[in-house]
């Protein structure tokens, strides 16, 4: 089962997760990119952290991803606002007006909302985006599902799979966002937008589990 | 870092303020969300142009906003694409019933934001076209990659385009041009040093006390090939050249040529630059019958500079040639 | 030193050349001895109006050779002013026969050798008179010492006199205006960083990571005092204060503000300064009523910035608004 | 006795000093100026060799200096080029066309070249300028000679008196050049113009001197 208070708690917590991490994620961006992407993500998640106090009580899953993906879209700019953005507004379409929902139906939202990073900004995998630390966590979370594992055991497995995505970044070649403009030159560096994703899924497995 | 701002967070705003008390005859500043528009927006009839992008490049993009030249521009955090909202807010203020051209510089993020407004905008009625300017030759296209940065033609671009709009030409004619302008424009630049990003207060990338970056973003991404230094006819030869190839330029031919300042190189070597830009075509029989040289689209106080050619004909010539009246370039009016 | 240039003695002469080719249609060289003219020269009947000093200020003096501001510049090696064969050349060489007026910057080696320019030509027959500018009030002034420097206050003093001569007044009352223009312009300077003098190769001076040079001259000279790093707003009050004083500004009057970078300062930062200078002039009753703002008079790459301010009436801003056309300075034209 | 060789000598072997000490001089001037004295000299006496070279053969005193003159007041541009340019040329019209001329003689002449550079630069004693170089070098210069020295004898006792004008200027506040600008930060500083002026007569006591 995933709440809307775990959501509530996930996005606050990332956005603390986030602030933490904003200058390694600047400085992965400035070696490959132009140096902003822990910069415009602390900027959106403080936004967001604005957007939730005017949430009121008891709102549903929809509401709560719906605010995250507005204070994102408004406040982020750059490549991450928009694929951010998408991902938790497919989220929360997805999730409607429920208040919790089975695990199942959550791991279906966070696809939806993979589904529409891709939409967005029509990279493939391995192209060195946050879709390769995405990919293989989504993967590894229906997995462990489809095994019988609860949602909590799952995201860990997710983050795990994550993490190695991140890795697995360093010694591909850029084909989307600016780092695709370096070519050869972008290899042997980890790719920001993946390793802010495995940040938020980390944070989820930890919200999950009650660490 | 030493830069005369005040707090980091305030700086775009601050530097908004003040070029609206500057310019409040040509232009008016909306703070939330932030864009740039024409005082006298929306002209009824006038296809109306929207840019956006980073901020940080100024002049571009608001010193182009005026008569003759772009409606409305939606500066984004430093260097970081602007918000759909913004983008949004623009075309509906501009708006004046004969569609909206977006023009948008090839940068994922530039692209995907302007995406999400134009859709929020087709919702609400508004025809909206948009067009990618992609002149970087630094960056070796290719169907699989992100493609070529917009740099330098970007200015020659709402130049020309925003004369073609004030003539009273439509939607369809404007965006034309606009393709057939990014179809015969290309630029390459180099930086000397790195600058740096307030929110970031230390330079985004190190370069030796002999080195430069050849094929530099405007966001200080790094280039393609980092050289030790060399005379400015050596290195105008390493910009000019592969700028010349791709426009595939034959003799005869007339061309604009751009020579523009990233921020931190004083005027006096940007015609050091455009003397041998000047033999280079001259030995190939190109003819440069219009020129443009200054600080027009800069990287914060980057030293370096780009070389911008763009194949003229004569309506492009006619058309660079109008009236134009804002903050940066004015003449004719 | 990195810098886009080539050998450092060919700097001076190739940077013209560059210039020529991109303004050949407003300006000539001449290149023995370094004249920058109109390419009408000598217009009959008309004041002529000649200034110079060292290279490395570019735009000034050659950017605002043209109508409606200078007939010729005589610029010298970087940062040392011209010799009076240049300002000998140049006065011959624009004289329509109504007189040549010499603007000066008070600088001991520029006004000698002006001196001697004057000197040969008047034995040459022409009517030669000189104003001297002295607006920089970072250096304080008195009977016994060199006075202060000409800084900012010149850009202006060479639009307003040249619209003057441009109308076909007389040599007697453009040189009474270019006092009346000095003695209501007032100008102060910092440096965030020094400039390197190519033929030095080494910074002029050093200046700490937190350390500002306030009161900096146009040449490297250092300033009255060193402080450190402070806000942009708080920068601004140290320039724009004794400005204002100096001028005794009173409440009700009408000004233009002029806020110039050193070179290596981008626009956005300028008009973060611009806006604070607004703040201060508002709290006082007293109104800009035209601006200026952007690299005018450099000093070659150096950070840092200038504030002018200077007092208008009917006169003075009917000029400024004449049409002029020069490669750095056009409007109504 | 002084002659057109010993004048040619002078001032070549002047432009080789000038060009060893043009760093020092810069580097004096980018003190409390600008940073091109050295540079400016350098360049006039570059000038100035060219010039001579030009000279026909046996030239008089006047010719020489004028030529000297021309080159630096057409080549040194500052605040140095007119000041040595009216010294050499004052030195020259006092010396006309004779091509040796009495110790008296030479010594009136660089007298009236000293009084051109006051009249070009109108600067006083003591206002840090070349003037408190050759002001007391003169002024032995002419005390020798009344004492019955010789003119290579008279010029030694020129040089260690414009040695310490030089180091005179050091505790001085300047009022006269770009030095001013700084009031009171002028002082402890060298002045680069009265340091070129020791080195300038400094040579001339070599020459005069057989050294
Ligand atoms: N088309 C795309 N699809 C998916 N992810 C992308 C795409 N373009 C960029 N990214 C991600 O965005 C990250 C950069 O984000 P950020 O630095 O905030 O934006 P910008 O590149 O505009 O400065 C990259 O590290 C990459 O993971
Ligand atoms: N009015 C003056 N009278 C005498 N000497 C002067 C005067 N002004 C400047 N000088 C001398 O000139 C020197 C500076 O020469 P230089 O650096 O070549 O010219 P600038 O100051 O124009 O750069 C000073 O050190 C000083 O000795
Ligand atoms: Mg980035
Ligand atoms: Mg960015
Ligand atoms: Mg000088
Ligand atoms: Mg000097």
């Amino acid at each position: 089962m995933f709440s809307s208070e775990q959501a509530v708690d996930w996005v606050r917590r990332t956005a603390a997760v986030i602030g933490e991490h904003a200058t390694e994620l600047t400085k992965l961006d400035a070696a490959i990119g132009d140096g902003d992407h822990g910069t415009n993500m602390a900027r959106g998640f403080r936004a967001v952290l604005e957007r939730l106090d005017g949430l009121p009580e008891g709102a549903n899953l929809g509401a709560v991803f719906k605010a995250v993906s507005m204070a994102l879209i408004g406040k982020v700019g750059g490549a991450s606002g928009p694929l951010y953005g998408s991902f938790y507004l497919a989220i929360g379409r997805e999730l409607g007006d429920a208040t919790e929902v089975e695990d199942g139906a959550f791991a279906a939202a966070l696809r939806a909302g993979y589904d529409s990073v891709v939409a967005r900004g029509k990279a493939q995998l391995e192209d060195k985006t946050m879709l390769d630390a995405l990919h293989p966590a989504l993967a590894a979370l229906d997995a462990a599902l489809a095994d019988g594992k609860d949602l909590g055991a799952a995201l860990d497995a997710a983050e795990a799979a994550a993490r190695e995505g991140v890795a697995a970044t360093i010694p591909l070649i850029a084909r989307k966002g600016r780092a695709s403009y370096l070519g050869e030159r972008s290899r042997d560096h980890q790719d920001p937008g993946a390793t802010s994703s495995h940040l938020i899924l980390g944070v989820l497995a930890d919200v999950v589990n009650g660490r | 870092m030493k830069k005369l701002i005040n707090a980091v967070d305030d700086f775009v705003r601050e530097s908004l303020e003040g070029f609206e008390l500057a310019h409040g005859d040509l232009v008016k500043v909306n703070y939330d969300p932030f864009v740039v528009y024409r005082t006298d927006a929306p002209r009824q009839g006038k296809v109306a142009l929207v840019s956006g992008g980073g901020s940080g490049h100024e002049p571009m993009h608001g010193g182009f906003v005026g008569r003759g030249m772009l409606d409305a521009a939606c500066p984004g955090e430093v260097f970081t694409s602007p918000t759909p909202d913004q983008m949004e807010w623009a075309t509906r203020k501009v708006d004046g019933g004969a569609g909206v051209l977006h023009i948008v510089k090839n940068y994922s993020g530039d692209i995907m934001n302007f995406e999400m407004a134009a859709e929020l905008a087709s919702e609400s009625g508004t025809q909206v076209e948009s067009v990618v300017i992609d002149d970087d030759v630094a960056v070796r296209d290719s169907l699989y990659t992100q493609g070529r940065r917009g740099v330098g033609g970007t200015v020659l671009l709402e130049k020309l385009v925003g004369a073609k709009a004030e003539e009273g030409s439509d939607l369809k004619a404007v965006t034309e041009l606009s393709r057939d302008v990014i179809a015969n424009v290309r630029s390459m630049g180099l930086a000397l040093t790195s600058c740096i990003v307030p929110a970031a207060g230390t330079p985004t990338f190190e370069l030796g006390d002999n080195e430069v970056e050849i094929g530099i973003g405007i966001h200080g991404e790094p280039g393609r090939e980092r050289i030790s230094m060399e005379s400015a006819d050596e290195l105008t030869d390493r910009l000019a050249g592969p700028v010349i190839e791709d426009l595939g330029l034959n003799e005869g031919e007339e061309v604009l040529v751009f020579v523009n300042s990233m921020g931190g190189t004083p005027l006096a070597e940007l015609y050091v630059v455009y003397r041998h830009v000047a033999q280079i075509l001259d030995q190939g029989g190109v003819r440069i019958t219009r020129r443009l040289i200054g600080p027009l689209i800069t990287s914060l106080e980057m030293q370096g500079c780009s070389i911008t050619i763009l194949r003229l004909d004569d309506e492009k010539t006619r058309l660079w040639d109008a009236p134009v009246h804002t903050p940066a370039l004015r003449w004719g009016a």
